[in-house]
């Protein structure tokens, strides 16, 4: 199959320029380059113009509540290990009323992808500012003064909850998204991938972010390598930064054929 | 019904809720019924505690409120539980001879001394209980050859270990005949040859794995906890999963998402975890997805009285969720039935495609009952499944969400090549696409409440027991642990020459109403009786514009024991107003 | 009452959400009256959207669904409203000429063709808009001198652009006389120099500041955002604060935390986020802590139709809490009303120390209306607060939850010496010790449910509007959005012969009974009418036994219009049903 | 003042030998050694047997729901920045179902103290894991085979997420945490402590915590150097680690006594 044999048909929502198309492209190369089977693969999100996503796709989706993608791709892999299962969404979505299922999946390190698709904004609900939000962007009619907060470092965040596989890329390079999408779903666990995808009608700003993008080569597997690396990072390399591979969670259920449920219950006189 | 009711009362140290275990299992043994319940103070460790246990020759499924034994193994801040344990003139009194001084209370009669601690002192073991236990076996002639495999069992004992603490409890049986009850033992007269040992929450996990649940999230919570715990261990042997979630809102999502994929999912809570299910309970019925909720619930509202119970959340299971979003409630009637009403639950929840919230409580939940062998529920998971062969899929992808007459529309599941769609709880067309449109919203509104409405859910919508004697005129009505009661209560006031008949709702939405209309118009009162503050489940019924004018509200908040007796005086008081 | 109603329809990028701003203000500045609501396609940028305007010499508050003028700058995905924007055989149309093919409408008159982008772009300009309201200005008589600085104001222009635009719709305007309207328009014949022209979400921030609040916390959600975005900014030179949390869980407690300390807070959200604040609303209740929460609601369950206006979280304000939670429930019947229905919350959230929530909806929330100034309400936030110095402090600390005859307990706030405690969600003593103790649970339930139902709340529980004429036996019974067009409802019967009263309920809860059931008992008939498919309000009337027979459920779900025309309409079948 | 008068009086529900002993002497300690007013503090908790502990202290408190201690102490103290406010808790009520308000609080920076009280261990529902668990600790019911999930490090996620006061210390020296909490109430913004708080009943093995703890007495101020010395801590390691003063959240509120709130609305003709 295509890559655009993998979008199902439906328009997206979007605003034309915006940095999701880049990803939703970025899926459906990637989908074709492994000859993925569409009925095996599963696209869960939460709310938000990214989170539309997965109905874009020729595939399964769920498109959930607000934060809570993580969870249910959590559950769905852990019941059915054979699907390919991609969650994804926004930086308010997985980084605001998310931040928990995303450290705690980081920890969790079931086999399955996240993709934050990061515009410093909430695009859907008309530009209101995110964790990621620089903290003097003084756009937001919310946060009339700028959020005076610094912005968080997904990374870096990932990296310190334990996550396995951590990488960036940009809306710009959907090819480079697709190949590290590839790799992600190789790794056995948890992986994150982080791309910073341009909202262009709340952050027209950001088209700058092309110039300043660095692609930075090297992976790492030792954890005091990376977080020296990620704190002094600022924000704009791409490429995969870390790779630990660890047992993936659940260990396969032992099974045992003999049990019988109703034994402990039943008593004879 | 011949019944003995005995409390046990000591510090944490002095081991009275292995005592109340092992006398369960003892009398079990000898063929008796009973139940158990237990009550600890806000200490985690160390504080005090009491098991009440509650015999019988016939099956025993509620307290009557008296108690005939108490047994004090230390009297330290036994007015704790005043509440709980209610001494009237009637209460003998046996007492450890270290217990300390008995608090000065009207009711109580003087305590009669057995040296339980001087028996277990002179062996050099500190286990007095096990000489209470021996001395409570000997009065009630239990099966001496079974104390030293129950003693060494529930005591966690070494072979050494356990031939002392089984002389204790020897010396505690021969103790007896210098210190005897006034008070004639039960003597079994069924004859049986098996029976069940069992909690409510043991009940739930199993009818939620014999009806076919494979996942499980959940987050701590008491009194919840346990029937996780009785799942955990287990699930995977059959081939499941249990993941303790962050939180709770991740343990709804994680059911969600197993659900989707097939895989027939569980979670429980109580009140305040359901409360932050909320939202999630919602996209359940929007994406009609299949999930069981299994609340235990607790004193509210709040963290409330987290230990206790109470029937505080109808309201928020019923209506707790944003929209409308129509989805089903039941109610268990007693503790064995809490196998069959979550295998009900996750049955109706795959057939139906939608959310089941069951209403446990903390007494349901946590008690322990001795009751006959139960059958397997013909309970199980089945989803319908989307026959894609078949299906003409058009250009507009599968119809997830087509309008079918019962409601109910096919469900593809990730893996079938053809039925790839995107759940979704925004509103939505037929082939899953997000859509505001008025005529999309009202079709898909329908439909998930005629799905509802038009299922056939046969006769254990409800359980009845009519009066023996008589016809009656006065329905008592109820649902959930009350139930068991509510039969006392007419057994209670049969003797006083007034017939009942009693009603227990376990489906309580939605409600069959042309069949409960049918019922009730056959009463010139209908006591409704629930235990909460509000009379959540009265102010319901009432909702719905039955064809009756008869109800009467009569709802007592808990965390004391909405007792028979209590119930039955209400019922005479409303029977004698109408007279 | 004459009133004109035009809808302008585009795509994103042809303004005409400004394009119905900027008249909605030139007829205010002729005096007229008028509302207006806009509706988007779900494309974030570049979809279609509509504004709706109608305009009377009177004031006018609600939409009666016919459509006088249909002005179309793009007639792309036009279809896309037809939900919302009904056109029949009266509907003149206007199009501009780059407007592309009209659809294939049965009801479509020929549309009058204007070249408004021709005149922009003869100018060097985009602003058709411009053209169009220049157009529409002319043909209303509007005041052409306001023309220039509304369009550099609404359009953010610079001198010199400004300069061009108006241009373009002084060229709109003299395009008038080659293509007329054959509609009357308005002429105003009210007399007023001052009127004000607002949304319900800024109306219900006016109420919360000018009420007291100082501390606001909240996440953003559609339609409730912008409510939160008008205090934002004015908040803080009040002296007060708005903090914007990671989720609604973050929120809630925030203002929870804010109000424990004594400074009265607010928040605000929409059904998804009301359903995560459910644990916490509980907590408010429990521990007494004043919370005011505004949910501006949408089309439900689950993320639905988070756009459009729905009236279906009436069961989650209501009963969504676990346990036994009384608190207070009310909700706006205009725009104006949103202020002082908040304000009053305040109010009743400190006097009361309890929760409240105010069921607003995108339809108040988001619609723009002109209306007579509205003087300052008189409610102010006002804590019953602690006096320290002649409470008799003993061994135990304060009793901040000791048990008054209304309920009320007087609440010591943080820096108050002698008045430390802690604030709890657990069941408590009246000092504030958690307890298990069922004597405790019963005295702070019955306390916390007290202080609400004892209340005297005044007449403002409800607003009623008689008949003109005759005595009605029908009252057309409504609450919050509906309420202005029901009393457009009882305009129309009024035309068709029949006298109803129209009476719209602001304290959904708690109910002053006694009240409610002698005006009830005067109808023959009631119609009950809510936009949701349940007929939540209906329900819950019914569940209280009133003193009446005569309720008839009439809930029609969002997010279309529910028309006062459908409303008369079911009126009158009601009342030829019952004749 | 002294020590035992900031006691309220009131038995604590705790098990005999319970680490939370510690930091309610701890606390009562330090606010003894800083007179303070006991009607200007504020103790802040969740649920848990840790968050039992405001009832037993002299001053004002608020004991909320699960996992909103962190929330509830913001909106208090950005309401009322007179006061002198602690969020306490433990490791459960603060890093699972608490851990979005706590990566959140780390960022924002309100000048306030937050206590984690951790013993690795659901105390008050009987013995439950949490985040903090070793992951081969096999003793709750409901996870029998252990939690299979490497333990979260709270100080090194605090870091991650932007905390400018980074701090540990154990239960078997209350001495020292009233002195790390001494500090971290005269940090401004938001100082974190780390408590090791033994569970005698759950997690009796926990005892040997005494033996291997190890005391560190350089604090740094830098990101990088603080990273990498988590990265690399075994977590007994006690002290303050990390000390790196920022602004305050919310900057002072600029009031302008001519604001009419009315002003947008009202207009002539
Ligand atoms: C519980 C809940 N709270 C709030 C919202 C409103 N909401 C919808 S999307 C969104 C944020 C979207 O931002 P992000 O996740 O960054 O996605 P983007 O639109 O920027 O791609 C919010 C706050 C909601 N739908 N549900
Ligand atoms: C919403 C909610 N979920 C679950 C619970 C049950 N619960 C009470 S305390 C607790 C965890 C306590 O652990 P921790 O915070 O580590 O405190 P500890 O008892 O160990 O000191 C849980 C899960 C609850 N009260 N509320
Ligand atoms: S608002 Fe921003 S994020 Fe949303 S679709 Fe438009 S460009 Fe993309
Ligand atoms: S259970 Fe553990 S944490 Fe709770 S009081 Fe006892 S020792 Fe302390
Ligand atoms: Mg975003
Ligand atoms: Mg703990």
């Amino acid at each position: 199959m295509k890559p655009k044999q993998y979008k199902s048909g439906i328009k997206p929502i979007w605003c034309p320029g915006c940095g999701h198309y880049s990803v939703l492209n970025a899926i459906t190369k990637a989908f074709a380059a492994e000859e993925l089977a569409p009925e095996n693969c599963v696209l869960v999100s939460g709310i938000g113009c990214s989170s539309r996503l997965p109905a874009y796709v020729h595939s399964y989706g769920f498109h959930g509540v607000h934060g809570r993608a993580l969870p249910i791709a959590t559950g769905l892999k852990v019941a059915r290990p054979d699907l390919n299962v991609v969650a994804l969404g926004g930086d308010g979505d997985g980084l605001s009323i998310g931040g928990n299922h995303f450290i705690h999946a980081c920890r969790r390190n079931v086999n399955m992808v996240y993709i934050i698709m990061d515009n410093e904004v909430y695009g859907m609900t008309k530009g209101q500012t995110s964790p990621t939000t620089p903290e003097d962007w003084d756009h937001s009619k919310l946060t009339p003064h700028g959020t005076d907060v610094p912005a968080i470092q997904p990374c870096s965040l990932a990296l310190s909850a334990g996550a396995s596989f951590i990488a960036r890329a940009h809306s710009g390079d959907a090819n480079r998204i697709a190949q590290i999408l590839i790799d992600a779903m190789h790794h056995p666990g948890f992986a994150f991938i982080h791309v910073l995808s341009q909202c262009i009608t709340f952050c027209p700003e950001q088209s700058h972010w092309k110039k300043i993008i660095q692609v930075r080569e090297e992976v790492t597997d030792d954890p005091q390598q990376a977080a020296q690396f990620l704190q002094g990072d600022n924000g704009f390399s791409v490429g995969v930064f870390y790779r630990n591979p660890r047992p993936v969670w659940p260990h396969p259920s032992q099974i045992d054929k003999e049990i019988n449920l109703r034994q402990g219950f039943q008593h004879s006189i | 019904m011949k019944t003995i009711t005995i409390a046990m009362v000591g510090s944490g140290g002095t081991g009275v809720v292995a005592l109340g275990d092992m006398l369960l299992q003892l009398a079990a043994g000898k063929g008796l019924f009973g139940i158990m319940r237990k009550t600890f103070s806000p200490q985690i460790r160390g504080g005090e505690s009491a098991s009440i246990v509650r015999l019988s020759a016939e099956p025993v499924a509620s307290f009557d409120g008296c108690i005939d034994l108490l047994l004090i193994l230390d009297w330290n801040n036994f007015q704790r539980f005043s509440d709980e344990i209610v001494i009237t003139e009637n209460t003998l009194v046996v007492q450890d001879a270290q217990a300390g001084q008995a608090p000065e209370l009207d009711a109580l009669n003087s305590p009669l001394q057995v040296d339980f601690s001087g028996m277990a002192d002179s062996l050099g073991s500190s286990y007095a209980n096990a000489a209470a236990l021996g001395y409570l076996s000997a009065w009630m002639q239990l099966d001496s050859a079974r104390l030293l495999s129950v003693l060494s069992q529930r005591l966690h004992l070494s072979e050494q270990d356990a031939e002392v603490v089984y002389q204790v409890a020897q010396q505690g049986s021969k103790a007896y005949a210098n210190s005897p009850l006034s008070l004639t033992p039960l003597t079994n007269t069924q004859s049986h040859d098996s029976y069940w040992l069992a909690t409510g929450n043991q009940m739930a996990g199993l009818g939620a794995l014999e009806a076919g649940v494979r996942f499980v999230a959940a987050y701590p919570i008491t009194p919840a906890s346990d029937a996780l715990e009785w799942i955990a261990g287990r699930i995977e042997q059959i081939g499941g999963h249990l993941v303790q979630a962050e939180d709770e809102l991740a343990a709804v999502n994680m059911a969600i998402g197993a659900s989707y994929g097939g895989v027939p999912a569980f979670t429980a809570t109580s009140g305040p975890g359901l409360a932050l299910m909320s939202e999630s309970m919602g996209l359940a019925v929007a994406s009609e997805t299949p999930l069981v909720i299994l609340d235990v619930m607790r004193g509210g509202p709040s963290t409330g009285i987290p230990t206790k119970s109470e029937q505080s959340d109808f309201n928020l299971a019923l209506y707790g969720l944003h929209g409308d979003a129509p989805h089903i409630v039941l109610s268990p009637l007693s503790i064995p039935d809490c196998c069959n009403t979550v295998a009900w639950a996750v049955r109706l929840a795959s057939e139906l495609q939608t959310l089941v919230v069951v209403l446990s409580d903390q007494f349901l939940g946590q008690s322990a009952q001795i009751f006959p062998p139960i059958a397997e529920t013909q309970h199980q998971a089945h989803l319908l499944k989307a026959d894609l062969s078949t299906a003409n899929e058009g250009e507009d992808g599968f119809n997830r969400y087509i309008d079918t007459e019962s409601g109910v529309s096919p469900m593809a599941l990730p893996g079938q090549a053809g039925g790839e769609y995107t759940a979704d709880g925004l509103e939505h067309t037929e082939n899953a696409i997000p859509s505001p449109r008025v005529q999309d919203h009202s079709k898909q509104l329908d439909k998930r409440l005629r799905k509802l409405r038009n299922h056939q859910y046969g006769d254990q919508w409800c359980a009845t027991k009519p009066a023996c004697e008589g016809s009656a005129g006065c329905l008592l009505l109820c649902w959930g642990s009350l139930y068991e009661s509510a039969c006392e209560a007419q057994q209670l006031l049969q003797e006083r020459g007034h017939s009942v008949d009693v009603m227990g709702v376990r489906l309580l939405s939605p409600l069959p109403l042309e069949e409960l209309n049918k019922q009730l118009k056959q009463y010139s009162s209908v006591v409704v009786v629930e235990q909460n503050h509000q009379g959540q489940f009265f102010h319901y019924l009432r909702s719905l514009g039955l064809e009756t004018n008869a109800l009467h509200c009569f709802a007592q908040p808990g965390p004391g024991l909405l007792s028979p007796t209590t119930m039955a005086n209400k019922c005479e008081e409303v029977m004698v107003n109408e007279a």
